[in-house]
């Protein structure tokens, strides 16, 4: 998957055309093999930007910061990047009108031992459900499979699994990474940062990385695309993807087969009801 | 001998946490989030009618089941609370036409991921209690303690300041 | 003052590591979720000593922990009584393994902080009872700059006992401080043959050679320094920073950045005070009652950060902020760094 | 743990209200040892800290030559000052730690003109300063006081002002910013008044200002008008605090640490700031 010359090509024929005062793409780190994002304002910068499979983060989260708003922004969406912006246009962050996406179908990326990512081979979605210009060609909807390492630990004893999270919650440093780089995360004061919210309040401790994050994936289920950019901004390595993935597949086998962003106007799973949905859990 | 036999036998063993035992006469805190249109009016029922229930319940009353927030759940457990009752209307009566529909999808995706990172099923739970069902919030009541006695005190990600 | 040095082969330094944890209180790099950092153990296999660079979190929250409790308070009829909070369970006498030479490094740039004006008297009680034994990297990392800032990697005194590879595969242990010595001394085990310490600082410095060339980044700090301090209206911030997703993280990890906040906690009739990490990337960092911010975008804040770590604590406690570790490039998930910065702006 | 952050507590005498938005607190420690280890000059703050919610950081606004209490006046401003106007009653307990920062060169102005110009809470830290040197009054020659606020309502300790005004040996100029039906001094912003009223002679005078950013910016350009060198000019610098101790970076400048090389700054040292507060 190289789709470097396309995109050179469509935002060089965009600035000409002054269609965008911004473009965001990704660009070669000078010294590995990542790729960092790059906000290109100015054409010559154009011949910088790239497309590999090596383009993991999730640019769409550029849209909530001040350098993208209210301007004239073209934007490379992958499957789940689209699926995230979509969510963003439905919640009214963006403005169609705004943006000029231009949709990869997708093909997986690559994770940092160079073997395909493990949110890419679950992907649902590969192809761009929004975009203004395609590229690639589209390999459509694909069947849902629940997450490995999801299935691997409902297997386990609920002592066991609370252990595993113990962990989890003990080596969280709250900084609160996970929260800043989700694009989805868009609101400028969090719920748990209010200074109403005294009952925690920034501390660092198992029970408020607790706190941080079960609210945090619940203000996130149905509405999580899985592009996993939590999961690479944390500084302490930890399986976020669990919580999200978890939430997804209570969703997907129990509020008809419902996922995030896929349609266009659909707010999320608990935005909707149905009289289908299972009751039997309740007294 | 014999005495010893009763003294663990009425020990209660967190189901979380094998290693913390409560005594025999250890008692429950149960967190009751009640809808005030069917919830709320079901259990003044049930005082008016003199129908004993459990006093291990701390009634919390808010305009409709779906007004809870998953966070509320999350905030109840890591205070003082062993276990958490969510009750509303049945469905197709809520007050404000659909809120508990939607607050059916939330409960059990939350009642899921909490049971995902360690916690008992049972400490989370939810019943539909109508205005007229003072006999059933009782029963349901005394269902929850019981079920919560079961399975022992919380002591998973408390708060500090209670330790 | 002499100290003692030893030299030993790869199963004595295990010998000496084992023998160091039986005996006392000992932190070391514990990995967990692919990542390392410094936990309390108590065998050898549980930790890492040469855990590598990139992956391991910095030793600063042993000593600045992340979350610190203050006090706690308590209200009732009469009124309000604070109480004491638990012993510091970072008080006590202890040896911590495997520290970097950047890491350590930090520490003492952040004791300048901490003895001026108002002691904390926690913080030095950590550092006085804390022996900190260190391996220098033997290959730098790709953010790494190290050996480009105002301290001597190879001589570093940052660090009680260092542990020295040589040619060979010889490892040579010396001591560095009093603190250090005691320690060698009071390992019983210790039945390595002595040798001078000018051998162990020859054999150090033919692998210094190796170790300086594989650095990727070179930074003449003193020209950073001078240029950085005349660029306060430089317009390169702007671009320098517009990546920044404001994440934190870099301050969170970083092993010199001591920002923090007080903050109450508070159910029922107690409360917690306590202190905790901050970042001044934050957007809510300086935001002042009544809704005035001195650094309300980005590039402000980013213009804080790096002329305070090159040239505001230059200028008031006569070094750098910084110590070439690269954990805020790694931890980025946009990979900026530091590094980079300072140079798009000077 | 972390002795340095543990405040000391203090009970609240007596609330006054000042205007409707101002309220002052007098504070008394509850621990009697206290008292003797707690002396501040004028200019000084303290970390407040109201039980459960937070600290902020106030100036002291009485002066140490009025032994057994403390007054702090707090502006109702944001969310925890919010709190402190609701939540708290007589009787009840803060927690303080304090003083902290420089405070105003009470030694440097001795046998100098005073000239005070404050806007509306930015009198209090003036308070203090004019408290002191009343008490000390022999040390200091003449005495100018020139407040303002938006109205006749937003002036603070308007009890103490007319004691102020029947002491002979002070000057005291008042004003507000629109005129209003019963007032009957001076209607003008303040430099306005400072320019055409005031005429201060500029010969051995001190300037000591404190009020809004924005009245501080347009009077500290009248007094250059006016001829002041600007050395002569001492006013007070608002930033945002959390430790008062030089540690938690929040409060700095440049290099400068606000809470522990400030909060009182001669308008000379402020020009060499860089442009960030």
């Amino acid at each position: 998957m190289d789709y470097t010359k396309q995109i050179q090509e469509i935002a060089s024929k965009l600035f000409a055309e002054e269609k965008i005062d911004i473009f965001i793409g990704y660009r070669q780190n000078a010294f590995d093999d990542n790729q960092v994002p790059i906000l290109v304002t100015v054409p010559a910068d154009v011949p910088n930007l790239i497309f590999t499979d090596k383009s993991v983060l999730n640019l769409t989260n550029y849209l909530k910061f001040e350098h993208t708003r209210n301007k004239r922004v073209g934007i490379v969406v992958k499957g789940c990047d689209s699926r995230a912006l979509n969510m963003l246009l439905t919640e009214s962050q963006v403005k169609r009108e705004n943006l000029y996406v231009i949709g990869i179908n997708c093909t997986g990326v690559l994770n940092e031992k160079g073997e395909k990512a493990q949110n890419c081979l679950e992907c649902v979605m590969p192809d761009a459900v929004v975009y203004d210009e395609m590229i690639g060609t589209p390999s459509g909807k694909k069947e849902y499979s629940v997450n490995v390492d999801v299935k691997e630990l409902a297997a386990k004893g609920l002592v066991e699994r609370g252990e595993y999270f113990q962990e989890i919650f003990e080596n969280c440093i709250r900084c609160n990474a996970c929260r800043h780089s989700c694009p989805l995360c868009y609101c400028t004061k969090c719920c748990i940062d209010q200074e109403s919210a005294v009952l925690y309040n920034g501390s660092n401790t198992p029970s408020s990385a607790f706190h941080a994050l079960m609210t945090w994936s619940l203000h996130l289920a149905g509405r999580c695309v899985d592009c996993r950019n939590c999961e690479k901004a944390c500084p302490s390595h930890l399986p976020l993807h669990l919580l999200h993935k978890q939430n997804e597949m209570v969703i997907y086998e129990n509020f008809q087969q419902h996922l995030a962003g896929m349609e266009k106007d659909d707010r999320g799973a608990f935005y909707k009801y149905s009289m289908k949905d299972p009751d039997d859990f309740i007294m | 001998m014999e005495t010893e036999v009763k003294e663990t036998k009425g020990q209660v063993v967190s189901a979380e946490n094998p290693g913390i035992v409560a005594p025999a006469d250890w008692q429950p805190v149960i967190m009751g989030i009640l809808c005030n249109w069917c919830s709320y009016a079901g259990s003044d029922l049930t005082g008016t009618s003199r129908i004993q229930y459990p006093p291990n319940i701390r009634i919390i009353r808010v305009p409709c089941s779906s007004r809870v927030d998953p966070w509320f759940i999350i905030k109840s457990l890591q205070t003082s609370a062993d276990g958490v009752l969510i009750s509303g209307c049945h469905p197709g009566d809520c007050h404000y036409i659909s809120g508990n529909y939607y607050a059916r999808r939330r409960f059990l995706v939350t009642k899921k991921l909490l049971n995902f990172v360690g916690y008992h099923e049972n400490r989370i739970q939810f019943s539909w209690v109508s205005a007229a069902e003072g006999p059933k919030f009782a029963k349901v009541v005394a269902k929850v303690t019981e079920d919560i006695k079961k399975l022992g005190p919380l002591h998973k990600y408390k708060k500090e300041n209670l330790k | 003052m002499n100290f003692s040095v030893f030299e030993t082969d790869k199963n004595g330094l295990q010998k000496f590591y084992e023998e160091t944890i039986a005996k006392n209180e000992t932190y070391a790099p514990v990995e967990k979720f692919g990542k390392y950092d410094y936990k309390k153990v108590s065998a050898l296999p549980e930790c890492d000593p040469d855990s590598p660079i990139s992956l391991t979190m910095s030793v600063k929250p042993l000593f600045f922990p992340r979350s610190s409790k203050i006090m706690k308070y308590e209200e009732n009829r009469e009124g309000t009584i604070i109480t004491e909070t638990d012993e510091d369970p970072l008080a006590g006498k202890r040896v911590i393994l495997g520290v970097k030479h950047c890491d350590a490094r930090g520490l003492q740039v952040l004791d300048r902080v901490y003895k001026w004006d108002y002691i904390d008297a926690d913080y030095q009680k950590r550092r006085e009872n804390s022996v900190i034994i260190s391996t220098r990297c033997n290959k730098a990392d790709v953010n790494c700059f190290c050996t480009s800032l105002d301290y001597d990697v190879e001589n570093s005194d940052a660090h009680d006992i260092r542990i020295i590879n040589g040619l060979n595969e010889k490892i040579y242990i010396q001591a560095v401080t009093e603190k250090g010595e005691d320690l060698l001394k009071g390992v019983p085990g210790l039945q390595f043959s002595v040798c001078s310490s000018e051998v162990a600082g020859e054999e150090s410095a033919k692998h210094f050679k190796a170790f300086d060339s594989s650095f990727r980044l070179k930074m003449n700090y003193k020209e950073v320094n001078e240029k950085l301090q005349n660029s306060f209206d430089s317009p390169e911030f702007d671009p320098a920073s517009k990546n920044c997703i404001s994440c934190n993280t870099c301050a969170f990890i970083c092993p010199t950045c001591h920002c923090f906040k007080i903050t109450d906690e508070k159910i029922k009739d107690t409360g917690i005070r306590y202190k905790s990490y901050d970042s001044c990337n934050n957007g809510y960092f300086t935001l002042m009652a009544g809704g005035h911010n001195p650094r309300p975008v980005k590039y402000r804040r980013w213009r804080q950060r790096a002329m305070h770590k090159f040239v505001y604590y230059k200028e008031r406690f006569g070094v750098n902020l910084c110590v070439g570790c690269g954990h805020c490039a790694i931890s980025c998930p946009v990979n900026i760094s530091i590094f980079d910065v300072v140079n798009q702006v000077v | 743990m972390e002795q340095l952050l543990v405040p000391a507590l203090c009970k609240i005498d007596k609330i006054i209200e000042e205007t409707p938005d101002v309220l002052t607190y007098r504070l008394i420690f509850k621990d009697p040892e206290m008292f003797g280890k707690f002396k501040w000059l004028p200019g000084q703050f303290v970390e407040f800290s109201l039980l459960g919610r937070g600290e902020c950081t106030f100036c002291i606004s009485s002066s140490v030559t009025r032994p057994g209490y403390f007054d702090c006046s707090i502006k109702k401003a944001g969310v925890v000052t919010a709190d402190i106007h609701t939540m708290l009653d007589e009787g009840m307990d803060v927690g303080i730690r304090g003083p902290y920062g420089n405070w105003f060169p009470v030694d440097d102005i001795k046998g100098k003109n005073l000239l005070f110009v404050g806007g509306g809470i930015g009198l209090a830290p003036l308070r203090s300063l004019i408290q002191y040197c009343i008490d000390n009054r022999n040390d200091y020659k003449d005495f100018t006081i020139l407040y303002g606020a938006r109205t006749s309502k937003d002036l603070c300790y308007k009890e103490e002002i007319e004691e102020w005004k029947n002491n002979p040996t002070l000057k005291v100029i008042l004003t507000i910013d629109k005129p209003e039906e019963t007032w009957k001094e001076n209607v003008g912003v303040v430099p306005k008044i400072l320019e055409e009223v005031v005429k201060p002679a500029i010969e051995n005078t001190k300037v000591i200002t404190c009020g809004p950013p924005i009245m501080i910016k347009y009077t500290l350009l009248s007094l250059d008008k006016l001829g002041f060198a600007p050395k002569d000019v001492i006013t007070t610098l608002e930033m945002k605090m959390q430790c008062g101790l030089g540690k938690c970076g929040r409060c700095n400048i440049g290099s400068t640490y606000v809470c522990k090389d400030g909060p009182v700054f001669t308008y000379e040292q402020l020009k060499a700031l860089p442009d960030e507060f």
